[in-house]
């Protein structure tokens, strides 16, 4: 065991992991962090913590995250390298990791263009490979950038993001196998809809052996209605939509299109689970988190497994 | 990658036709093709085109080599016998051109040199034969080459004038392709649904299909198509299109680039025929999203 | 302000337009006086410093008269200009000043009575917007540029 | 080149409403040639300010002169024998020019007429693209001669994320994603492998973080 | 003062070819020949140049005066070399044969040097008395001009009525008269002859009924043209002879002389008189008063010419013209008020009126004066039953005998388009008894060295043209040259009459050198006409030819503001003040020039395009014959026979062998034109050729269009519903294929103007009554007993067609008249075909049933395929789709691009020999370019300013034509032989460092200064 984790633990175990996440919110209330926390605490592994999520101003992923912590629960920190230096984000994760904070997600974060703040000057003084690496050399080798030795160095459990979808496709494996040499401990993906090209994807992961280096867990979000399948298809950078999944949401009646989003979801999960490579499932119910204890239940992924 | 392998592993190949000058000045012919170097797998060099004379193709698919291109060059028994013809085609070889077109020569009467004699000592089966039997080191009196060519060969299909000439010119190909053409080549049609339907058919025979798209320029040569060749199903709604544009020659130039749009999916290539228009072929390509 | 009469400059390509001035002059089409026409060789030549000079020195009105679209002598200087006097519309609005007092015109050479009626279109805009912004009233009901 | 774009004409006016004698000073070189600061754009701008004056009911003298470079101490000199009838000075060269008169003059009030953009190549006639951030470590020999840190909206300098779609970037559809430009062109160079390793945090001293750069050819330094 | 200069004959080219009759004929085919470098020698029996033409007040459709248009034509200095002017010259004998002809000449005394003559006037001053100005209405002085442009400019004296011929020398200030002048006699030796002496004015003083010659107020044509016109005997006034009052109402009375009803008409029908009146009614109304009351009698409307109907349309609803269909009987004068009554019976109320007129014009005709008739005897050329000169029916230049070619109104009655038509035609066909054009070699013009005037001071000389009236009688000359004289730097300001006449020419060119001038401004008329004529005088001068400014007093000034004589005025100022402004910023430059390729392209293979090709072949020219059809032939080759009962076939088929056979023609059918490029003399045209459509390039200096219009197939009268229901083409086929069938007619009906003077085809399409008269007469030679019906609106057998058209009358074909608003109907019942019609003068509607159904269905402009080739050449077009030429009365084959000519039916609707002899002009025409070895482009180019240009590039992507480019100094470089000068790379240079010479920026702001009144 490289960490405390609980996440890494699930994975050790050889069981399928579940995350799930929380998005703080844009006010000093920290209730809502619990409240949300609350929904899902039975039903996951361990809960990400957007980071400005979108771009958006929200209370800070590590305060967050420590709320949850003190719920009992277990946070990933998620940190994207857009909005602080080198200085910033290593102050932060040892911050973290001194409030019990053990697991963390390295990302480059949406651009500042899309969210509330679009005059703000993108950081960028790392990229998020760059992040992983600098987490990894700060936790195996006790380091920080500069080169100076850290007392008592944070023991994070790495992960990155990885899109099987975004073009060029050829790179996304290769791209996955430089996040793994940075030393990502596991991946969650982007959404998954289009499940042919993610088993072929998964199929390369697995050839490049990557599948033995890393713990990847899929991305999977419900979809609300057929208006959402075809907001994510048309406006989400980078998401694959496929048009007959569209069309199944369009199929049924607009009361049934929340039933059907998550039928639609469970079913992924089923058919992912028996493909190789995938060590877990990670939910990303926006703004719809009282419905993933029912897809774990569903998908037969409850209970969690006690580590 | 060659045109050959290309086409064998399913890759859609782009060519472009590309006419020698008549005269020795091979300026526009080298500007053009590099204005289109890393865009197309492949020049087509027609021979002295529509009986018309012009620089011969062996030369234009060297300059082409020179260029850095792929050549494709067309031969036909018209204009010279079994001994001429042989040996260009070792020429062509050992000039770099590998990739040959049998062609049915224009007539005579339809060029520039209604007085000169046809030869026609070689039909367009013979001269599959004849590569044929270059390809296994032998000439077509018996005797064994010093050293054999390499080629990819395939056949032009003539035009269609209609469905029971479609059936013809089916079998007349499957004969060719029987006697080794390796790809054939479609000559265009302007009703893209029918083409599709005629390029499927061809399909059957089991080799790459290349369709051709070829340029319309105004409003007076598509009229010119559409009545003296009405195998190409030049419909009237494209005319009116043409007529009712504000910038005719850009018109023509998106017609060309959507029918080709319409057709990468349906075949193994497109040859795209500017005729004369070379410099315009990368706005067709751009218009095409190639 | 009645009495207006407003100083218009028509910048016109000797192909098209200042050939359709003389053809409504021979057809003897009336049109207003206040137009005064600079030949230019093709539109294409008229700058924006042209027509900003124009109305520095005093002009109320300036257009630039050119062939018909896609039919220029000269392959596409009408189109051209039409960008430039774009670009004057967008500094005279950034100045405070009508837009309108400058536009773009085609024509072909035999349209002598269309040369005419956007003279007279012109002029009646022009009328409308009033003096120039630089010309100021004096008493006696002259205008003069202040220069 | 240094690209430039006038400034709104507003802000302009605003610069120099106090005064009456503008010395308005183009540059011949690269504000002539993405064409915001020649002399066609020297004489435009004139006409402009002039036409606002005169609206206002007053005149303004304008004296317009074109100087081969800006940025050069020698070509600034030249200035010399009009600064005395200027009360104030309007350049239209980019930021560095604007200075070096400053430095120069340093009685009279410069103003800038244009908005200094980036270093950047004209991509066709009236389209200039931005291409070098002069981060003082180039990386074009890695990266197939494409720019990730200029091109990318993000400038990641280990590949593309996640919001790249057909090969553009998420920023907007018209904005080519540099990593994929960056992996098709060294696919073409058969250079895949350089994408594999993994490019190290960079460091930010060469590229001004560590305060304004400075070069010194002592072999040419008088 | 201008000398008619001693002609240099080419040695190598010293053949000659005369022409006789120096009308816009016989001047126009001189041009053409000498601007073909052939040498010319015009003869004329009048003391100077002009004919009709120049007579005459305005001319349709456009309504100007003329004058300034011909006049140009007339004194360019540079054609002098090849052009032998000889006035009061007659031919007495010709001898030898084409290629050889030794022609007599006889050149009666003048009794003035013209060499000396100043035209000063003062001669008539004491002697006003004896010579006749105008034909009737003005006797004036016995020195006098018939017009103020009169070339050469001299007077003559008719020494008969001189009394005392002391006085008269005394009187002359430039020793000019030379009393003992004698008549001289001089041989010379022609190839080749053309006639083109015109025709007399019937005189209506014969016609005891119309009062001509008798009543004051009752005028003819000609003579209200000279009411009307400026150097008229009223100056321009429209008064009535008798009280000079404006008349109040006006009328005509049409084919007066004309289409034989009275013992003393000519029997055919005269062509140009519906138009002229409608002209005259139409002027009358714009220029002297709106409430001019006109009234046009008639018996058919012939306005059967180019646009002619839409000039009608516009007399008829625009301007209020009344338009009565009757043949008056007689006018009645008013003795005491000189008043005129008519008497006239009004055809759909079969009752008689009489209403009263202030005037009465007679629109007499021509007819062929006994002096021609004599002419042409000595000629030895035969004459036509009307004593016109017999022609050849597939070439209406060719007389009897080789080498005598005739145009204008002596071959037939016609309107100047068609004059100027058959002159360049003749003089194309003249020129093929010379060497071929090729052949020729060029001769150097030489101009004094040029002055440079860069290191001088502006002295600018401003001349200020009156016009006549046409911009003193808007705006006062003197107040504008008081204006220019008070501007900067300018030193001679004055008036000069009509500045394009050679005595004003003369009197600039001495004010340049007396004043040591170095600029100058001309006020006058649009550069577009006048420029190259002054840039010559600046030549003269020693002086560079852009220093010279036209300030567009007239066509942009007087003409469009005569209403508002103030501010044409003050207008007029301001446009002196940007002339002089800019003058004083204009430079000397050097027009750059190319090699021209002598090449010829021909498209369209019907008659016009192949006789054009041959043609142009036979002069050693290289002609690419583009044709889209698979053959030869065009729509000719449908055609049986002509009227003139030729037939058409063994025409064609000699016609297509010729031109198949001649080496010189390289015929390209199946080939369609898809892109055009390059300047006049090096064009440069793309092809797509033979049955697969290969790509050409073709280099040619020169372009004929002759692509052809189509039948018209309208939908109308059940054409093509039943086989009863034809064209008369196809009637035409029939009547020579099978005949037996023609036999079995009985009732056959013709409709006239089917699809024709409809709103969607506005024009008359000229072909079809005379091809329902051939075909007529031919039913009826086949079987005298078929009724033939022709319903028509007005028949429009002009010229001498009106033969066949009394012809079928006589032969009881049945002419029904129908109006446009009650069209006949076809009704086809149980297979049989019947028309109704209203008759007009039974006042029923009659039924005709019928098994033969012709239908007049005339031609319909080839709409796409003009359209196609207007927008590749940059060609106008006309309303209904064919081919705008550049001047529609004196330029009729040239289009406004230069190098570019039409002719036959891509024109207008026309006969195949009305289509041959315009194939013949446009080949004549084509060869004054081709003669020329080397193209002029003009100065006006772009230069870079090196150390200016910060190498942006911005010019070499803005040029429409990739000129610039930046050499290896680092700076762009403009190539001025290859440079179009259309200034759109100086207009975006951002570093200012390109002028496009002759319109510099500074030149421009100048202009600017000018006009706004500041000096720059």
């Amino acid at each position: 065991m490289k960490t405390q984790s609980r996440l890494e633990k699930v994975l050790a175990s050889g069981a399928l992991a579940v995350t799930s996440e929380v998005g703080p919110p844009r006010g000093a209330i920290p209730e809502k962090v619990k409240e949300k926390a609350s929904l899902i605490k039975d039903h996951v592994d361990a809960i990400n913590v957007t980071d400005n999520q979108t771009a958006m101003v929200r209370m800070s992923s590590w305060a967050a995250g420590v709320i949850i912590k003190q719920m009992g629960l277990d946070p990933i920190l998620q940190m994207v390298t857009r909005d602080r230096n080198r200085l910033a984000m290593q102050s932060d994760i040892i911050g973290a990791y001194s409030m019990g904070i053990n697991t963390m997600m390295c990302l480059s974060g949406d651009h500042v263009k899309f969210g509330d703040h679009p005059m703000a000057n993108g950081v960028f003084d790392l990229d998020s490979i760059q992040l992983v690496q600098a987490v990894r050399k700060m936790r195996d080798e006790g380091k920080f950038q500069g080169g100076a030795d850290i007392k008592s160095p944070p023991k994070m459990f790495i992960g990155a993001a990885a899109n099987p979808f975004a073009d060029p496709f050829e790179l996304r494996v290769m791209r996955l196998a430089k996040k793994i040499k940075a030393g990502a401990d596991f991946i969650q993906t982007q959404c998954i809809f289009n499940l042919d090209k993610f088993e072929k994807y998964m199929e390369m992961v697995c050839d490049r052996g990557l599948d033995e280096q890393v713990h990847l867990l899929a991305g999977i979000t419900p979809m609300k209605s057929a208006g959402m399948a075809r907001y994510m298809k048309n406006k989400v950078p980078g998401m694959d939509v496929p048009d007959d999944v569209i069309k199944r949401m369009e199929g049924v009646s607009k009361e049934e299109q929340p039933e059907e989003g998550i039928k639609i979801a469970i079913e992924s999960i089923e058919r992912l689970k028996k493909v190789k490579g995938v060590h877990g499932f990670h939910i990303m119910a926006i703004e719809w988190e009282e419905k993933v204890p029912q897809i774990v239940e569903k998908a037969g992924l409850f209970p969690r497994p006690v580590v | 990658m060659t045109l050959q392998t290309k086409l064998s592993k399913g890759d859609l190949v782009v060519l472009v036709e590309m006419n020698t000058p008549k005269g020795v000045d091979i300026s526009d012919l080298v500007t053009n093709a590099r204005h289109l170097k890393s865009r197309i797998d492949a020049v087509v060099i027609p021979d002295m085109d529509n009986g018309v004379m012009h620089m011969s193709a062996l030369a234009g698919g060297a300059i082409m080599r020179q260029q850095g291109m792929e050549p494709m060059i067309h031969i036909y028994g018209r204009d010279r016998n079994r001994m001429a013809l042989q040996g260009d085609m070792l020429a062509a070889h050992v000039l770099g051109i590998h990739n040959l077109l049998v062609v049915q020569g224009e007539n005579i009467a339809h060029g520039d040199h209604q007085n000169a004699k046809p030869v026609d000592d070689l039909n367009e089966l013979d001269l599959l034969v004849m590569v044929h039997s270059l390809l296994k080191g032998t000439d077509l009196a018996g005797f064994e080459l010093k050293g054999k060519p390499e080629f990819f060969t395939g056949y032009q299909v003539q035009p269609i004038q209609d469905d029971d000439h479609l059936e013809e010119e089916i079998k007349t190909t499957k004969a060719k392709v029987d006697a080794g053409a390796q790809y054939i080549m479609v000559p265009p049609v302007f009703d893209i649904d029918y083409y599709i339907q005629i390029l499927n058919k061809f399909k059957s025979l089991n080799v790459p299909v290349i369709a051709t798209v070829f340029m319309l320029k105004n409003v007076g040569m598509a009229r010119y198509i559409s009545i003296n060749d009405p195998g190409s199903k030049l419909p009237e709604s494209l005319i009116t299109r043409i007529r009712k544009a504000k910038d005719r020659e850009t018109e023509c130039i998106r017609i060309a680039g959507e029918m080709i749009k319409e057709l990468k999916s349906q075949v193994a290539g497109i040859k795209i025929s500017a005729s004369g228009w070379e410099d315009r072929l990368p706005a067709i390509l751009d218009c095409a999203g190639l | 302000m009645e009495n207006f009469e407003p100083e218009i400059v028509a910048f016109c390509c000797h192909y098209c337009a200042y050939t359709a001035a003389d053809m409504a002059g021979s057809k003897r089409i009336a049109y207003p006086p206040n137009v005064k026409i600079i030949r230019v060789p093709c539109t294409g030549k008229v700058d924006a410093i042209h027509i900003m000079k124009a109305f520095e020195k005093g002009a109320d009105g300036v257009y630039v008269a050119g062939c018909l679209e896609g039919d220029c002598h000269f392959k596409n200087g009408n189109t051209r200009a039409k960008y430039r006097v774009e670009q004057v519309q967008k500094y005279l609005t950034d100045l405070g000043w009508e837009k309108d007092r400058v536009a773009m015109i085609n024509m072909s050479a035999g349209m002598g009575e269309f040369f005419a009626s956007t003279a007279l279109e012109f002029t009646q805009n022009i009328k409308q917007l009033g003096p120039s912004p630089i010309k100021h009233f004096n008493t006696d009901g002259h205008q003069t540029a202040v220069s | 080149m240094i690209t430039a774009e006038q400034k709104p004409l507003k802000e302009i006016i605003e610069y120099i409403s106090p005064y009456d004698r503008i010395l308005l000073v183009g540059c011949n070189e690269c504000v002539t040639v993405c064409a915001a600061g020649g002399r066609k754009e020297v004489g435009l701008l004139a006409s402009a300010l002039n036409l606002h004056s005169l609206k206002q009911g007053r005149t303004i003298d304008i004296k317009e002169i074109t100087l081969e470079r800006q940025c050069d101490p020698e070509y600034v000199e030249e200035l010399v024998s009009e600064i005395d009838r200027a009360d104030a000075i309007l350049s239209m060269a980019c930021g560095c020019g604007v200075q070096t008169i400053a430095e120069r003059y340093k009685e009279k009030p410069v103003f800038p007429a244009v908005n200094t953009k980036f270093m950047g190549a004209s991509q066709s006639q009236g389209i200039w693209v931005e291409r070098c951030q002069g981060c003082g470590d180039c990386l074009l020999g890695i990266t197939g001669g494409i720019c990730p840190v200029a091109r990318c909206s993000k400038h990641l300098l280990n590949g593309p994320c996640g919001g790249t779609s057909d090969g553009k970037c998420e920023i907007a559809p018209d904005v080519d994603c540099a990593w994929c430009l960056i992996w098709e062109r060294l696919k073409a160079l058969g250079m895949e492998k350089r994408y594999e390793e993994i490019m190290e945090a960079k460091d930010f001293r060469p590229a001004g973080g560590g305060g304004p750069r400075k070069i010194i050819r002592e072999d040419l330094s008088l | 003062m201008q000398k008619l200069k001693n002609i240099q004959h080419d040695k190598s080219n010293d053949r000659s070819v005369l022409v006789i009759g120096g009308g816009v004929g016989g001047i126009r085919a001189a041009l053409d020949l000498a601007e073909s470098r052939r040498n010319v020698i015009l003869i004329d029996k009048s003391y100077s140049i002009g004919g009709l033409m120049t007579q005459l007040d305005r001319t349709f459709p456009t309504n100007n005066c003329d004058l300034c248009t011909v006049s140009p034509h007339l004194s360019e200095n540079t054609r002098q070399i090849h052009l032998d002017l000889q006035p009061m010259t007659q031919l007495e004998e010709l001898t030898g044969e084409a290629g050889n002809f030794t022609a007599t000449l006889v050149t009666e005394p003048r009794y003035i040097d013209i060499n000396k003559c100043t035209a000063c006037g003062e001669c008539h001053k004491y002697f006003p008395e004896a010579v006749r100005f105008t034909p009737g209405l003005d006797p004036r002085a016995p020195t006098c001009m018939r017009y103020p442009q009169a070339t050469p400019y001299a007077f003559s004296i008719d020494m008969e009525k001189v009394t005392d011929i002391k006085a008269l020398q005394k009187a002359c200030k430039a020793d000019a008269i030379i009393p003992d002048d004698v008549q001289k006699k001089t041989t010379v030796e022609a190839a080749s002859v053309i006639l083109s002496v015109g025709a007399k004015l019937f005189d209506p003083a014969v016609l005891d009924n119309f009062g001509g010659g008798l009543f004051d107020n009752v005028v003819t044509g000609l003579e209200y043209e000279r009411i009307m016109s400026a150097s008229g005997p009223f100056q321009g006034d429209l008064v009535r002879v008798s009280d000079k009052k404006r008349p109040k109402k006006v009328a005509w009375i049409q084919c007066v002389g004309s289409r034989g009803i009275n013992k003393a008409d000519v029997p055919y029908c005269s062509g140009v008189c519906c138009m002229y009146a409608l002209k005259e009614a139409i002027v009358t109304k714009e220029r002297f008063a709106e409430s001019i009351e006109t009234t046009i009698f008639y018996m058919d409307m012939r306005t059967y010419g180019k646009d002619y109907e839409l000039y009608y349309n516009r007399a008829k609803n625009d301007y209020g013209i009344r338009m009565i269909r009757c043949r008056p009987h007689s006018i009645v004068e008013d003795y005491k008020t000189k008043d005129l009554s008519i008497t006239y019976a009004v055809e759909e109320e079969a009752l008689t009126k009489t209403e009263e007129f202030d005037m009465v014009v007679l629109s007499t005709g021509f007819r062929v004066g006994q002096t021609s008739i004599d002419l042409m005897a000595r000629l030895g050329i035969q004459l036509n039953p009307h004593n016109f000169a017999e022609t050849d029916h597939f070439n209406s230049v060719k007389t009897s005998r080789p080498g005598v070619y005739v145009c204008g109104v002596i071959e037939s009655p016609k309107d100047i388009p068609e004059t100027m038509v058959q002159a360049s035609a003749a003089a194309s066909m003249a020129a093929t008894d010379l060497p071929a054009i090729t052949d020729i070699p060029e001769i150097e013009n030489d101009f004094m060295p040029e002055r440079d005037v860069s290191k001088e001071e502006p002295r600018i000389g401003v001349f200020i043209c009156d016009c006549g009236l046409e911009i003193g009688g808007v705006v006062d000359v003197d107040k504008m040259v008081e204006f220019a004289e008070t501007r900067a730097h300018v030193v001679v300001s004055q008036a000069v009459g009509y500045g394009c006449s050679s005595d004003s020419m003369s009197m600039i060119e001495a004010s340049v050198k007396t004043n040591n001038l170095n600029r100058v401004v001309i006020g006058g008329c649009s550069p577009r006409t006048h420029e190259t004529k002054f840039q010559d005088l600046m030549r003269r001068t020693g002086l560079n030819k852009y220093l010279v400014e036209i300030v567009n007093l007239r066509d942009q000034n007087t003409w469009a503001h005569m209403g508002q004589p103030k501010e044409a005025l003050d207008k007029a100022y301001k446009l002196l003040g940007i002339g002089i402004n800019g003058v004083r910023k204009s430079r000397s430059l050097t027009d750059q020039t190319l090699p021209m390729n002598q090449n010829a392209l021909v498209v369209g293979g019907g008659v016009t395009g192949m006789t054009a090709a041959l043609q142009l072949a036979r002069q050693g020219i290289k002609v690419y014959l583009v044709e889209r059809n698979p053959g030869l032939g065009g729509l000719a080759k449908s055609i049986r026979k002509t009227i003139e009962g030729d037939d058409v076939g063994p025409f064609m088929n000699q016609l297509i062998d010729d031109v198949s056979a001649h080496e010189n023609v390289q015929v390209l059918t199946r080939s369609i034109i898809v892109d055009h490029s390059g300047i006049p003399g090096r064009f440069k045209t793309g092809i797509q050729t033979g049955p697969r459509m290969n790509y050409m390039q073709l280099d040619h200096g020169v372009t004929v269009l002759a692509t052809g219009a189509l039948p018209n197939r309208p939908d109308v009268y059940g054409l093509g519903t039943h086989d009863n229901i034809i064209d008369q083409l196809e009637l035409d086929a029939v009547i020579e294929d099978n005949p037996e069938k023609i036999k079995a007619v009985n009732n056959v009906v013709m409709i006239q103007c089917a699809g024709s003077r409809e709103p969607d085809n506005p024009n008359c399409s000229r072909i079809c009554c005379q091809a329902a008269m051939k075909n007529a007469l031919r039913i009826k030679a086949i079987n005298p007993d078929a009724q033939i019906f022709i319903l028509y609106r007005d028949i429009r057998t002009y010229g001498f067609q009106e033969d066949y058209y009394r012809e079928a009358r006589n032969l009881d074909v049945k002419f029904i008249r129908f109006s446009a608003d009650n069209k006949p109907e076809v009704k086809i019942e149980n297979d049989r075909v019947s028309v109704f019609v209203d008759d007009i003068i039974l006042g029923r509607k009659i039924q005709i049933e019928t098994n033969c159904l012709a239908l007049s269905t005339g031609m319909i402009a080839d709409d796409e395929n003009t359209e196609d080739l207007s927008m590749m050449f940059h060609l106008p077009r006309t309303q209904d789709h064919y081919f705008l030429e550049d001047h529609v009365k004196l330029r009729p084959v040239d289009m406004s691009v230069r190098g570019i000519f039409i002719a036959g039916t891509v024109h207008s609707p026309k006969t195949i020999q009305e289509s041959i002899t315009q194939a013949h002009a446009a080949a004549g025409r084509a060869q004054t370019l081709l003669a020329k070895k080397e193209i002029n482009l003009g100065a006006a180019v772009a230069k870079v300013d090196g150390s200016k240009c910060a190498a942006c590039l911005i010019c070499v992507r803005a040029c429409p034509f990739s000129i610039p480019f930046i050499n290896e100094d680092g700076y762009s470089q403009i190539d001025p032989a290859k440079c179009q000068g259309c200034g759109v790379c100086a207009a975006d240079c951002p570093a200012k460092a390109i002028q496009l010479l002759a319109y510099e920026d500074d030149q421009i702001m100048a202009k600017l200064d000018g006009l706004f009144g500041g000096i720059n």
